[in-house]
């Protein structure tokens, strides 16, 4: 109990000691280009008071999250497969690492463009970025599982089934955990930047227009609006590893 | 395991490749005709000869090239530096953890683009604005997962270290990055491909030169073959640097900490 | 069957026209995208009606394109232009006094750009405007600050951010487009409009026709009910998607100019001299190697059927 | 007597230390066969390769070159299935640390699948029960002493009630009547009515040896042979302080000393 | 004599099973001092608590409540430089897999640093030649046997010739003959001459703890406590079949099974 206190009690400090900085420097600095938290805050209150914070929102948040669970889904199952089978590894391995080393930019364009303009698309990129980071991250934890256990898993004749849920699973959760950080914010991230180049609604829309017309304030707004979602986001994600990893 | 000879594994990496170049050409060629927007693989292939004859708009192709490639290792190598540093720190000290936790989030979380913004306005047209924005991201990964690597540490080794009095350096370089090693090339690899991937993104929107600036001259003239060679080239370099510096490297870490 | 139309988030009278059933029992399906993704849904085919603007649309037939621009209904007044920090406005009453200062710029690809260097040349005889300014590219929401803190001394805006400019009080607008065409040719220019593909509109006369008379209609009750796009306002929505709703001062710039109906045009204003003050200003401003003939890049006025 | 496992010239070694090119051979032209229902103990000094043995005959090494494993008169690369009879337990403990060390057991039922599905419970139960885990079988592994997680991994071998039970210094870290307890049960398991049971069983605790062997097999240093295999026709329980025990680790001792014995 | 180690009124207890409120108590009021220069074999039942001792006495758990570990006369919360002149063999070799056995060693050495650095090299080498691991020594963990790891480990502890030395069940893996030569050498390097050394030494072999001890310590199951304690006097090399050794045993053994044994 005492030791959640003070995991809680540091993760405010640092969002604290953020916020003072921050103030501090826009009271110096003054222009419009750095308004202050107050004057940030406020213009969030008023976005959730009137109601018109929800669906840009929910829409960012849709989209992620679906794009997210694809990911999780297509990238879990590339690692286990290519740290099993040797064939599957080999097929996919350029594969893959062209999909690792595409500019994403480039990718958002060329989607956009040819699957058209529709939620299904930004899924699919989403999914399409974010599974080869997570299915990298999987496979190479596969690979650092020990081989004594390996030896135990064979002589006991474990089948694959059995294997992958009781034993790489179970041995991929912290893993998962990390990647499952990562692969989150690099889903936003995609779905914001679909949205700043060229899928007009969402949070990442908003910015853009807010930055068009250099209206720094709303555009720190909606950025502080993305990062309580976000910080809620990583408590589940706490949460989760408390259940899930007892040992 | 059994071994693979080496063309039958060549064989195995490019016959996806392959097939999916021919995907493409069958597409541009037959059913997505417009050659502005769907370029076919040879359109694509003369904008690469053309950029390596360093021609191009907006002067020296290869300028903008090895400006871009300064960011991008520059940038790297720092996000390298403190994201491990902090990150050993974090993995062993959960206080470290939880202070950092918000934070490091938070910069891994924003995209580039809007850290951009945020620099551009508060320093102006300044080679700092894309490399602290990519610091900020990269570093928040590379930090993640070297402690996820120091925690994973078996404990029981942890305590021989403390029955031994093991020191703090000694205990850093012979016990917390062998250990973590693995953690730390994988980290390496990860965040330099996020880096080729993104360092675009950070020179889109503001900078004097770079390949963002091609890059978003392409775009908005509306012609994407010069932009899909500028992928290619740069997914080929991140590749090369992978498959000749990182994957090595892991290969040999692996063997070193073989069970 | 339903016509695609897909436009930016300016292309109010579009959403207006659509909302008010303006367009009667046409089924129109208004699309709204950023503006760059505009041509690209153009050119692959993606849409049948899109907003461009009519210098990029001579860019575009001279490139192949078989792009016509059909109407100036709807089409938003380009106020785009060059901003300096208000202090010292007074140092520059015209762009060429900016020769030898920093100029930022929101990329070399725009059509903001292609634009600006066609003024250059036509009105003040400048082959190259990056050998006479400075020049710099940035984002457009940078440029505001990069002027704001003095880093550059003035910057060529468009759209959102030049509306924006023009009515923040730290900023001074000292040039826009459709200002200078106003004052040398008599003529207003645009930033978009209508178009659409030649196949198309010779195979969809009606169509044509009823678009525009909806957008026509649209753009007087706009300016009839302005206050349907103040905060709190029917449209609210859609101004504030816009950029007019930034800060209380530019809702009143752009509010007022809307009541004044100098914000959007309607299709009266796209006549044969309207086309050949563009054509001129092309022209003089060498555009383009070869200028394609008129009737290639613009629907002749009065061509399309009356609207019953 | 049938022979249950059978190695037939086998020829084994690793790669030796990074950097060399030298090879460490272990086994050459090696060949053993144990008997079905035999208690088979095999000694040998630190180094010599028993546990690589138990390795090979559970299939998990393959032999270097050519050369046989034949169980039940068939050769097990053929047919691995046939390594489905046995259970292993290893010279480390080798659980999961995730599941709780019942958790851990039942996964090896699960593997193995010899056991019906209704009775794995009432097993796991059993077992525990008789190495005197019961409280704490639901406990994970870092929870509990390392004699404990070492019973747990014998227990997870049990469990499955198999054929052949391959055993590598299993008793290894526990008190003296917990082992007694534990030797007790095994050979009640070993000598189990139902079926001829073959346990292969490591030690290097001589009088373990005397204790529980039927058949003996002494081996040598690296490149490993068979310097002493002998019967032992002695019923249970065995008096630790008969003649016979006694004579038996002399003798072993005194074989041990002179033919396995290293030197230092 | 003087006493070396002295743990008073220790309470040491761990959390259940998850879920479960309950703390499973192993020390309560605890208290045992152990002489300097002595040799103290602790023996218990598996899972008393015996690793859970060599943990406190290192300072690497915490008793959780007050009650203090006084070394040499002073508290080692107060000063935890104290436990330098320790070295702890573990129950499992917990060797670093990256680096070489001699590797592991100097780990240790450079770690507690109470060794002039010019005379590793030697120790290191003086002590892999003492256990038979001269020619192994430049090998990494995974490719030697078990009882190879565990003596690797065991001369991590030795070369540091610390004051005290704990030793948790080190010689587990190991056939009589090398147990027997790794023994001498304990007791060689025990009784050398420069400093009076105090070995606390946990095993569950009877014969190994009558063969070693100058000082025995009986452990009950947790929550544990002092169930025989008793002194030791007979001279090295102890004759195993001697009558002294022989009848030490018996009282062991007796004493185990009636007060600490445990019933299944
Ligand atoms: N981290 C832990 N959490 C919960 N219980 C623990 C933990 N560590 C040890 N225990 C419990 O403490 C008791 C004593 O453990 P310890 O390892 O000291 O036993 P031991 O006497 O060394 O036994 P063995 O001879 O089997 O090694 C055991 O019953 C074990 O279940
Ligand atoms: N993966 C490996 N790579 C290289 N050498 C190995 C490997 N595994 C085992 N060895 C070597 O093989 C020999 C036999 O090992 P094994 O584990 O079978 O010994 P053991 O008889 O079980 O010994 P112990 O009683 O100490 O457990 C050892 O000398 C060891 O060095
Ligand atoms: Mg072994
Ligand atoms: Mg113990």
């Amino acid at each position: 109990m005492i030791t959640r206190l003070t995991a809680y009690s540091a993760q405010i400090a640092s969002l604290v000691f953020i916020v003072i900085v921050w103030a501090i420097a826009s009271a110096v600095v003054n222009m419009s280009a750095l308004p202050s938290p107050f004057a940030v805050f406020g213009t969030l209150a008023d976005l959730v008071a009137s109601g018109r914070a929800f669906e840009p929102l929910g829409n960012t948040l849709g989209r992620t999250i679906l794009g997210f669970v694809l990911a999780i889904l297509l990238g879990t199952t590339y690692g286990i497969a290519a740290a099993l089978s040797r064939t599957f590894a080999e097929l996919t391995r350029w594969l893959l690492q062209i999909a690792i080393f595409t500019p994403t930019l480039i990718l958002i364009f060329l989607f956009l463009i040819s699957l058209g303009r529709s939620n299904g698309t930004i899924i699919l990129l989403i999914g399409l970025v974010v599974m080869p980071v997570v299915g990298t991250y999987i496979r190479d934890a596969m690979g650092d599982f020990d081989d004594d256990l390996s030896g135990m898993a064979r002589s006991y004749h474990v089948g694959l089934w059995q294997r992958v849920t009781g034993m790489y699973l179970p041995f991929l959760i912290p893993p998962l955990l990390a990647a499952g950080r990562i692969g989150f914010t690099l889903s936003w991230k995609v779905a914001f930047l679909s949205e700043i180049f060229g899928f007009p609604n969402g949070i990442g829309w908003q910015v853009k227009t807010s930055y068009d017309i250099y209206n720094i304030q709303t555009l720190l707004a909606w950025l502080m609006l993305f990062i309580i979602v976000l910080l809620v986001v990583e408590q589940l994600m706490r949460l989760a590893e408390r259940t899930f990893v007892k040992w | 395991m059994t071994t693979m000879s080496r063309s039958h594994r060549l064989l195995l990496n490019a016959a996806p490749v392959v097939v999916g170049i021919g995907i493409w050409w069958a597409l541009t060629t037959f059913v997505l005709v417009q050659p502005r927007l769907y370029p076919t693989p040879a359109a694509v292939v003369t904008e690469i000869v053309r950029i390596f004859s360093n021609e191009g708009p907006l002067g020296s192709t290869y300028v903008h090239a090895a400006s871009t490639l300064m960011r991008l290792l520059v940038s790297w190598a720092l996000a390298f530096v403190f994201g491990t540093l902090l990150g050993v720190l974090a993995g062993r000290k959960r206080v470290v953890f939880d202070f950092f936790a918000n934070p490091v989030w938070i910069a891994m979380a924003v995209p580039s683009v809007v850290w951009v913004f945020i620099f551009l306005v508060l320093f102006g047209i300044d080679n700092i604005v894309p490399i602290s924005a990519l610091v900020m991201l990269l570093s928040a990964p590379v930090f993640l997962g070297t402690a996820e690597g120091v925690r994973a540490t078996p404990p029981d080794l942890v305590e021989m270290c403390d029955s031994f009095h093991v020191g703090r350096w000694q205990r850093l370089v012979h016990f917390y990055l062998p250990s973590i090693a693995p953690y730390m090339v994988a980290n390496a690899r990860v965040s330099f491909a996020l880096g080729i991937r993104i360092v675009l993104i950070a020179e889109v929107i503001g900078l004097p030169n770079g390949v963002g600036i091609l890059v978003a001259y392409w775009s908005d003239t509306l012609y994407m073959a010069p932009i899909v060679a500028w992928g290619i080239i740069l997914m080929a370099a991140g590749m090369a640097i992978d498959h000749l510096v990182f994957a090595p490297l892991q290969r040999r870490i692996r063997q070193e900490s073989a069970d | 069957e339903t016509v695609s139309m897909t436009v930016e988030a300016s292309a109010i009278p579009a959403f207006v026209a659509k909302d008010r059933g303006l367009f009667g029992d046409l089924d129109v399906e208004v699309s709204k995208v950023g503006y760059d993704q505009v041509q690209a849904l153009l050119v692959a085919g993606d849409t049948d009606v899109a907003w461009i603007s009519p210098i990029e649309t001579v860019q575009f037939v001279a490139e192949g394109s078989d792009f016509r621009y059909f109407s100036t209904a709807g089409a938003q007044n380009m106020y785009n232009g060059i901003v300096v920090r208000a202090d010292e406005a007074g140092e520059y009453p015209n762009v060429m006094s900016l020769e030898g200062k920093r100029l930022g710029i929101p990329g070399f690809g725009t059509g903001t750009w292609a634009a600006f260097r066609a003024f250059a040349k036509a009105y003040y005889g400048v082959d190259d405007p990056t050998t006479v300014f400075d020049v710099v590219t940035a984002s457009s929401g940078a440029l505001l600050a990069l002027v704001e803190r003095g880093q550059v001394d003035a910057a060529l805006l468009f759209s959102g951010s030049s509306a924006a400019a023009r009515s923040l009080p730290q900023f001074k607008t000292i040039f826009s487009f459709t200002e200078a065409m106003q004052e040398s040719a008599g003529e207003p220019l645009v930033i978009n409009g209508a178009v659409a593909t030649a196949t198309w509109l010779e195979e969809n006369p009606e169509t044509a026709a009823r678009i525009v008379a909806g957008l026509d209609a649209a753009t007087r009750w706009i300016q009839e009910n302005p206050d349907a796009f103040a905060e709190g306002g029917e449209y609210a929505d859609l101004a504030r998607d816009a950029g007019w709703l930034a800060g209380p001062e530019t809702a009143e710039t752009v509010l007022t100019l809307i009541k004044e109906g100098k914000w959007y045009l309607t299709s009266d204003a796209y006549t044969d001299d309207w086309i050949g003050a563009i054509y001129d200003l092309l022209e003089k401003g060498e555009f383009v190697e070869t200028l394609p003939a008129r009737d290639d890049a613009f629907l002749a006025p009065g061509s399309l059927p009356a609207a019953e | 007597m049938t022979t249950k496992v059978s190695l037939e010239d086998i020829d084994l070694s690793f790669p030796g230390p990074a950097g060399s090119d030298t090879r460490k051979v272990i086994y050459e032209n090696f060949s053993l066969q144990i008997e079905e229902g035999s208690f088979t103990v095999l000694l040998g000094p630190s180094g010599c390769g028993k546990s690589t043995l138990l390795n090979i005959i559970n299939g998990l090494l393959k032999p270097t070159r050519a050369g046989g494993i034949v169980i039940d008169g068939e050769d097990l690369r053929r047919k691995p299935d046939l390594s489905r009879q046995m259970a292993y337990v290893f010279q480390g403990p080798r659980l999961l640390r995730w599941k709780t060390l019942a958790q851990n057991a039942r996964f090896g039922l699960k593997g193995l699948g010899v056991q019906p599905k209704a009775k794995w419970d009432e097993l796991i139960e059993k077992y525990f029960t008789a190495v005197g885990l019961r409280d704490a079988m639901h406990l994970y592994p870092h929870q509990v002493s390392g004699g404990m997680r070492q019973r747990a991994s014998i227990v997870r071998a049990w469990v499955n009630e198999p054929q052949i039970l391959l055993m590598d210094e299993p008793f290894s870290h526990l008190d003296e009547i917990t082992a007694a307890e534990m030797r007790r049960i095994l050979i009640d398991l070993w000598a189990s009515e139902e079926t001829k049971r073959t346990i292969v069983f490591v030690t290097h605790d001589i009088s373990e040896a005397a204790q529980l062997a039927t058949d003996i097999v002494m081996l040598t240093p690296a490149p490993s042979s068979i310097c002493l295999r002998r019967k032992v026709d002695l019923a249970w329980p065995r008096q630790l302080d008969s003649d016979e025990v006694i004579g038996l680790e002399k003798e072993l001792r005194h074989a041990f000393a002179e033919r396995a014995g290293i030197r230092f």
